[in-house]
């Protein structure tokens, strides 16, 4: 219980990532919210990749997050760029009403 | 034999429509395109019967065989003949010149693209009669799909979309399993070349399933009960020639099938399945000839016709006696030219007054003599009476059958008196009788065109119903080595043994 | 030992608690501001197991310019007030009974993996780069990243310049009508140009050409 | 550094990427000739690969980076379609007014992260590659930003396969601890001993590439993006990211995970039909042209899934073959849908095709072999590659796979047919302009071509594909 | 000479029927006629060289089919029993034509009404001189398709034509029987030629065989099967329903198929293949009990018709009853004695009834002919 292992940082990150998921799934809100969801899950992989990193005694495995790192701002970015055209489009990001296209 | 002469047939109607299709439209180059089209089927005609002629009769092995490599270590392109699928050569390419010559009257528009899609068909079922390797066969058995789908659907009647797709999905449902099959010998065997498969033979341990699968294909296509629904919907709708080619030749692709695949390479399943193909041709025969008696269309009555002749057919082979496969054989072209000529006779009558319903016409026979003459000769080509090419078909198969089985045979019997009830009773209804109709008065009889292809059908019925021997002859020893080397008659001296 | 447990708990309690606030708040503006906590949380573990590069990084990009950039949007795009509808939106959707019961199992499964971890001594050869303790974390990680993982640090520029562009192609506009300042202009100006005469007319008025 | 060589088409591209941004950015209005540049310098990197020493089997970067057989072929195939797409698809952006120099530059970033997906040899890699692609895909798709649909598509786009990302990460991560190792090759030797990690390492992966190929249960982005995008993105969406995503699954199940075939087997198999079923069964209500033929697309990943199912080298061949014939399928199809154009506008409901045939004769032939082709009817190209896809499945005795997937076919046909049913036999409508772009016609002819003529020599194509080694 | 007495008819079936337009009338029955008078001339010649020399023949004119061991040819056989069925058909046939000459001039179609005819003759010439069954069968389906026509040759008449076909199908029903009989008869042989059958049954005697789940003496089951082809076409009990329908066709035709030869094929058939029955009590019974049953039921039922045809009609039916009597209890020398002067007698006095419904203006009922004796008879005279 007291010795911190890789197991507590795993189920941390296993944690992080189910909220996340929940979040993604369970969200009626609004698509930002969403994008913060899967932050969420990025972070748990990150952390997953951190704690595997030390526990395991190997460098790549921060390279790994910190690349994940880039490419999470990169896509925050672009996402919020998408969601601002298309909250120009319609007006709203609520995510039920984003059903225009339908098959 | 250098020449690659099997090969010429095959392509030669695609190089036909290849230049049909890059001569620039305009009305008068329609005629052009006709005659351009007629020009080649005739040609590719001679050179079937050539040969036809140069074919060595007495010889058990496949002649002009051509091989070349194809997929790359696995099929080759390989073609060759022997008796019995050059006579459905020949029939193909007397079929589809009569076709051609048959589109002015039926066919209004796009004229060319109906003459393109007879071409590519015609290549397609020279393919599928003389491939010698399960791919290349399956390869033209399905494609001959394509071109006969669009001559239905866009020259046929008004629910010709209906009729097309069934007849389409109809036919490629049963055919997957047939390519299933054919991947699966390929690794049994690794091979797909049919000749090296005779050699080899299939361990009968996979036969059945195996057999099932080919089976699943050709009993849709020619048709067998219960899966012959498309086959009167596709004959409805169809224009003439479609209807004449889908009765004359793509139906006997799958009997051709029968004897080529399930008999030649699956002797033991064969036997095995027996009792079934045995009840589904027998209910074909008497189920479907007594819904023919009921049939107020014309083209539904022929089109059940052939689905009871095509019973006849089915039942001839698996009997696996030399008159019982000979008898299929003649059977079918005999079928093939009867039934193509009584669509032809539809066709004649429906250029004229627009409807295929059979009391819409009777008494024809006192403004349309001569149509009267031909019509009867098919009927009775059809209700297989002695002198026409029907009677040599349907009494070998039923000289076969009693040889396997006689209250078989006895029960397939009856299909000839129905037969000879529902077309006598068309034939009544449309030729004889009073004039009631006004508009059928003003039918005119033959025109020259049609006089010349109804003729054309009418002397090989007879011809052959008198003097088979030709064909008989060239069938003999292909159906005689079938026998032997697979042992079909295993059955029959069981029988005799006991 | 039990420092490292006592801040381990601590922190990641707060991540916890702040993961779940980000999706539950009513609020936009807080669930951005809960992912900061969140994220402020993690880096400090990341500090605390020696990783303390990257949780100084994550300081730095998440939260000083990923969660800045959403809550800019937010507040942008006013939408913070929007009502939060938790489990009570419209009632034919049956995904968020599915969505938990996945989740659930999605959990589950994660602690049953996490349980067969071992450390495999004898995979050691297959490391690439053995974290060298004599350094800094943050040494050590400039050492490998220009060396061995040059190719991939140029992907992420391409990949930084790939957002830039898409962000600029997807949100800039260029206004018509808006009046812009030109340098050039100014400075070409002279007192010739500034000024002109003009005899105005009774009544008539004066067309000033802008 | 010796061997940089062999990535000078990478860094070509990436070199183009700047020099043509910086060139638009200062030439005004030069939005055209960027894009024809692009066009050229795609051209020339394909080049450059073609040039590379066929034999060399070798990777860069500690191991990281693979340039083989595959990764070559793959290239090629990528650059290829790419420069088709570019061709046909020129008049169509002017006319959409979508014509910037962005559009162009963000293509080619695509087209690097893909290649960088399909050299990868290592998860970090891998992953960098991907993303490059799928950021420059998020912003093509909604493009059109003034449009509600497109901006709409590019939405679902990135959320959906933002997720993706994250849950395929999680599968790295996981894979990375259980296997102490990013490098794909060492992976292989790690992972001899089977644990939880690794198995849903494996699902976690799978499922985020299942996104990226839009395998069923993971496709719900496919229909509404294909449909919502730019129609010029929508034929680079149905093209480029398949190859890229197909090669990455052929190097995770045959590389990293060939140890663990029992457990991914039965999942490959499951994606595979459900694609190829459910992709059949959609596409049959469909009214929009676009949506169709992304069912069409899922329904044709499920047949390239079924030949990597096989878990053997012919297997991949099979579904290389296949993915091979889809592209020139689908550009075959796109480019008709170009075609389609009346007073500068573009149509793509499927009513819009009636009676085509009497106006456009030679255009409704081409749709007609391609829809065939696309059905699997011989002798037209989509037969021999569900026929090649189908002798590999057949020799691994999965013959449930393999009938379940022929009576997709025949689900499938069914609203090709439908399509040609629309096109040959219903009544005809107003004309669409018969003027069309050099680039579009070759395309379209080249394509059609192709597809017609398969049958003449299909040896050609196999006989390359069979020369690629996976291991 | 045997190919002539064939073929005559045929030819002139044959440019009667495609020429008949352009020839006209007058030469088309000139040519038949003549035709087949030759034809009856010649089979007259062959009679007399029969009996009085026993000359016997078998022409082969080609193979037919010959598949496996089936071998059947198109042959002329001449005998003793086809000599006298030659002069039978000709001879009937000959005066027929003549007289339909003078009867038919009414008719539009005169030259298909002789070609109809001459194709008869030719179709029941096969069937008497073939050597095997199924040469036979060809005859047998030939001449019931003429039968169809000439039925039907008035197709105007709704009657003419349901008659038609009745007749039509319910010979087939016959013919069912004497296919499956021919079947068995490959079956057991393995030909069907009638020389090397007749040669092989003694070896059989005892066979028994399946049929339907009953078990029969192959012999006995043969020859049931032929019986039933042949009651199909001699309009015996149970099959005979279609003849007085039949009388729906001219008289004429009423006279040659009806009465004298068409009908009789049946008796030839039995008579053709008494070395068979011979060997089978129970086939015989049956033709016995069959014929005798048709001789009286048909008897008894004339009785009460009102139509001259269908009087004569019945009449028929009942005299072949007769001769399958007689065949029955193995006396084929008066049955075809009796097969022969039916012929003629019949014929006449359908040709007879011909005229006197002529005379009444196409008035067939008898009850209301009453008092045309007088010149009923004078026609009879003519």
């Amino acid at each position: 219980m007291f010795s911190i292992g890789l197991g507590h940082y795993l189920t941390l990150a296993a944690i992080i990532f189910t909220i996340g998921i929940v979040g993604i799934f369970l969200n009626r809100k609004n698509i930002i919210v969403i994008l913060m969801s899967i932050e969420l899950i990025l972070l748990a992989v990150n952390i997953n990749l951190v704690s595997f990193s030390i526990f395991i005694n190997d460098l790549s495995g921060q390279v790994f997050t910190l690349f994940i790192l880039t490419v999470a701002a990169a896509e925050a970015a672009i996402g919020l760029a998408i969601i601002v055209v298309y909250y120009r489009n319609s007006g709203t990001i609520r995510v039920e009403e984003i059903d225009k296209l339908k098959g | 034999m250098n020449f690659p002469i099997l090969s010429s047939l095959i392509l030669l109607p695609t190089i036909g429509a290849l230049f049909i299709f890059f001569v620039r439209s305009s009305n008068s180059q329609y005629q052009s395109s006709k005659y351009v089209a007629l020009f080649i089927t005739l040609a590719n005609f001679i050179l079937s019967l050539y040969l036809w002629i140069v074919f060595d009769k007495s010889i058990v092995d496949f002649q002009f065989v051509e091989e070349r490599e194809w997929i790359s270590g696995f099929v080759n392109y390989k073609v060759g003949v022997d008796g019995i699928s050059i006579l459905f050569i020949l029939l193909t390419t007397f079929i589809t010149p009569i076709c051609v010559i048959t589109v002015n009257a039926t066919i209004k528009n796009r004229l060319k693209d109906f003459l393109i899609a007879i071409l590519i068909l015609e290549t397609f079922m020279i393919g599928v009669f003389c491939s010698l390797d399960l791919v290349v066969f399956y390869l033209f058995f399905e494609a001959g799909l394509i071109p006969m789908f669009l001559i239905i659907g866009i020259w046929g009647g008004e629910r010709r979309v209906y009729s097309a797709f069934k007849f389409f999905l109809y036919t490629l449902l049963g055919s997957v399993l047939m390519l299933v099959a054919i991947i699966s010998i390929y690794w049994i065997t690794g091979t797909t070349d049919v000749i090296k498969l005779y050699e080899l033979g299939i361990d009968a341990k996979y036969q059945n399933l195996l057999w099932l699968a080919f089976f699943s294909s050709f009993a849709v296509k020619t048709p067998m009960w219960p899966v012959h629904t498309w086959l009167p919907d596709a004959h409805v709708e169809a224009p003439t020639a479609g209807s004449v080619l889908l009765a004359a030749i793509l139906l006997k692709m799958a009997g051709y099938g029968f004897i080529r695949f399930s008999l030649g390479l699956f002797p033991d399943a064969s036997l095995y399945f027996v009792p079934l193909v045995y009840t589904l041709s027998l209910i074909a025969i008497i189920y479907t000839s007594l819904v023919a008696l009921m049939q107020e269309d014309m083209k539904k009555l022929i089109a059940y016709s052939s689905v009871a002749h095509m019973g006849f057919v089915t039942l001839g082979i698996f009997t696996m006696t030399q008159q019982g496969i000979e008898g299929s054989i003649f059977q079918m072209i005999s079928h093939g030219l009867v039934s193509a000529a009584l669509f032809l006779c539809v066709g004649v009558v429906y250029d004229r007054l627009h409807t295929r319903l059979i009391n819409r016409y009777g008494g024809l026979v006192s403004i349309m003599p001569k149509y009267a003459i031909v019509f009867m000769v098919f009927t009775l080509g059809a209700l297989g009476l002695p002198g026409t090419s029907g009677f040599i078909g349907e009494f070998l198969v039923l000289m076969g059958a009693f040889k396997k089985s006689i209250i078989v045979a006895t029960i397939a019997s009856l299909g000839v008196i129905l037969g000879a009830a529902y077309m006598l009773w068309l034939y009544k209804r449309i030729i004889f009788g009073k004039l009631i109709n006004e508009d059928v008065k003003k039918m005119a009889d033959l025109k020259r065109f049609e006089i010349l292809t109804l003729w054309l059908l009418v002397l090989p019925i007879i011809f052959f119903g008198f003097y088979p021997e030709p064909l008989i002859n060239s069938i003999e020893v292909s159906v005689a080595n079938l026998i032997d080397i697979n042992d079909l008659d295993k059955i029959n001296k069981l029988a005799l043994g006991e | 030992m039990i420092a490292h447990a006592i801040v381990f708990y601590i922190f990641s309690l707060i991540a916890i608690v702040s993961a779940i606030m980000v999706t539950v708040s009513k609020n936009t503006v807080n669930s951005v501001f809960f992912l900061i906590l969140d994220f402020i949380s993690i880096s400090c573990l990341f500090i605390m197991i020696g990783a303390e590069f990257l949780g100084m990084i994550m300081l730095i990009v998440y939260v000083g310019a990923v969660a800045v950039l959403f809550l800019f949007v937010v507040m942008m795009l006013n939408v913070a007030q929007q009502k939060n509808e938790w489990f009570n939106s419209s009632g034919r959707s049956s995904h968020i009974p599915v969505g938990l019961l996945v989740s659930i199992i999605i959990f589950f499964e994660l602690i049953i993996v996490i349980g067969g971890w071992k450390y495999k001594p004898d995979l050691l050869d297959s490391i690439a780069i053995e974290i060298n303790t004599d350094l800094t974390n943050t040494q050590s990680l400039g050492s490998v990243i220009y060396t061995d993982y040059i190719h991939l640090f140029q992907l992420s520029g391409m990949v930084l310049l790939v957002a830039m562009i898409g962000a600029i192609v997807l949100t800039f506009r260029q206004r018509s009508g808006v009046k812009r300042q030109s340098y050039f202009k100014q400075i070409s100006r002279d007192r010739k140009d500034g000024i002109e005469l003009v005899d105005v007319e009774n009544n008539k008025g004066v067309k000033i050409d802008v | 550094m010796e061997n940089l060589q062999l990535i000078i088409p990478e860094l070509f591209i990436s070199i183009m990427i700047m020099f043509l941004l910086i060139f638009g950015v200062f030439k005004k209005n030069s939005s055209q000739l960027v894009y024809n540049l692009t066009t050229v310098s795609l051209v020339a990197a394909l080049a450059l690969i073609i040039n590379l020493d066929t034999q060399i089997q070798s990777s860069l970067f500690n191991n990281s980076y693979n340039i083989d057989s595959l990764a070559r072929f793959m290239k090629i195939l990528l650059i290829l379609s790419g420069i088709f797409v570019m061709l046909s698809s020129s008049k169509y952006i002017q006319i959409s007014n979508i014509s910037k120099i962005e559009y162009p530059i963000l293509i080619l970033c695509s087209i690097l992260g893909m290649m960088v997906m399909i050299s990868s040899n290592d998860l970090i890699v891998f992953y960098m590659g991907l993303e490059l692609q799928s950021l420059a895909l998020y912003v093509l798709a909604s493009f059109n930003r003034d449009n509600l649909l497109s901006t709409e598509s590019g939405l679902k786009y990135f959320v959906l396969s933002a997720l993706s990302s994250g849950l395929l990460l999680y599968g790295c991560s996981l894979i990375y601890g259980f296997s102490e190792t990013t490098n794909f090759n060492q992976i292989m030797v790690n992972t001899k001993e089977i644990e939880y990690g690794l198995t849903f390492g494996i699902v976690f992966i799978l499922v985020g590439l299942a996104f990226k190929i839009s395998a069923v249960p993971f496709h719900m982005w496919a229909p509404d993006v294909y449909q919502g995008s730019p129609t010029s993105v929508t034929v680079f969406f149905a093209l480029l990211p398949k190859i890229a995503a197909l090669t990455v699954f052929i190097r995770f199940l045959y590389i990293p995970f060939y140890e663990l075939g029992d457990q991914w087997q039965m999942i490959i198999i499951f994606l595979s039909i459900a694609s190829m079923v459910f992709g059949a069964v959609a596409a049959i209500g469909q009214k929009n042209l676009k949506r169709l033929i992304a069912y069409s697309s899922i329904s044709h990943m499920g047949y390239a899934l079924a030949g990597l199912s096989t878990g053997t080298t012919q297997g991949v061949q099979s579904s290389i073959t296949y993915i091979t014939i889809y592209l020139v399928m689908n550009l075959a199809f796109f480019s008709c849908l170009f075609m389609l154009k009346r007073n500068d506008e573009y149509y793509e409901n499927i009513e819009d095709l009636s009676g085509l045939s009497k106006n456009h004769p030679l255009l409704s032939l081409s749709l007609l072999v391609v829809l065939f082709s696309l059905a699997g009817i011989p002798p037209l190209a989509g037969f021999f590659a569900k026929f090649y896809i189908f002798v590999a499945v057949i020799n691994e005795k999965m013959y449930f796979l393999a009938i379940v997937g022929l009576l997709a076919t025949v689900i499938a046909a069914f609203y090709y047919l439908r399509i040609i049913k629309i096109i040959y036999f219903d009544p005809e409508r107003e004309k669409f302009e018969s003027k069309h772009n050099l680039g579009l016609k070759f395309t379209l002819l080249a394509s059609t071509f192709f597809i017609l003529a398969y049958f003449i020599y299909p040896s050609g194509i196999v006989d390359i594909i069979s020369q690629i080694n996976i291991n | 000479m045997e190919y002539l007495i064939l073929f005559l008819p045929l030819i002139g079936s044959i440019i009667s029927g495609f020429f008949g337009k352009t020839i006209g009338d007058r030469l088309s029955q000139l040519i038949t006629c003549i035709l087949v008078s030759i034809s009856a001339l010649l089979s007259l010649f062959i009679f007399f060289k029969v009996v009085s020399s026993g000359y016997e023949h078998n022409a082969i004119i080609a193979t037919w089919i010959n598949s496996g061991s089936l071998n059947v040819n198109w042959s002329i056989k001449v005998d003793a029993l086809s000599a006298v069925m030659l002069v039978v058909v000709t001879l009937v046939s000959s005066l027929v034509h003549i007289y339909s000459v003078g009867y038919m001039s009414h008719d539009p179609h005169k030259p298909r009404f002789m070609s109809y005819l001459s194709l008869f003759t030719f179709a029941m010439l096969t069937l008497v001189t073939s050597d095997n069954f199924l040469q036979l069968f060809f005859g047998w389906e030939g001449v019931g398709l003429c039968s169809y026509f000439l039925i039907g040759f008035w197709y105007k008449k709704e009657t003419a034509n349901a008659a038609a076909i009745k007749a039509f199908i319910v010979n087939r029903v016959g013919d069912f029987g004497f296919a499956l009989g021919i079947f068995l008869i490959f079956y057991i042989f393995g030909t069907v030629n009638y020389d090397e059958v007749f040669l092989k049954i003694p070896e059989i005697i005892d066979q028994k065989i399946n049929f339907l789940s009953f078990e029969f003496n192959t012999i006995d089951l043969i020859c049931l099967l032929l019986f039933i082809g042949a009651m199909g076409k001699s309009a015996q009990f149970l099959l005979h329903t279609w003849l007085p329908d039949a009388m729906e066709g001219p008289t004429p035709v009423s006279a040659l198929i009806h009465a004298a030869t068409m009908v009789t094929a049946g008796v030839f058939l039995v008579v053709r293949c008494s070395p068979i029955y011979e060997y089978s009590e129970l086939a015989l019974s049956v033709i016995t009990l069959v014929g005798m049953t048709t001789a009286f039921f048909a008897a008894t039922v004339a009785l009460v018709q009102t139509d001259i045809k269908k009087i004569i009609a019945y009449s028929t039916c009942s005299q072949l009853g007769y001769m399958f009597f007689a065949a029955g209890v193995g006396a084929y020398n008066v049955a075809m004695f009796h097969l022969f002067t039916h012929a003629f007698f019949k014929a006449l006095l359908f040709l007879g009834s011909g005229s006197v419904i002529h005379s009444f203006k196409d008035e067939q009922d008898v009850t209301k002919m009453g008092g045309g004796c007088l010149e009923n008879y004078l026609t009879l005279m003519h």
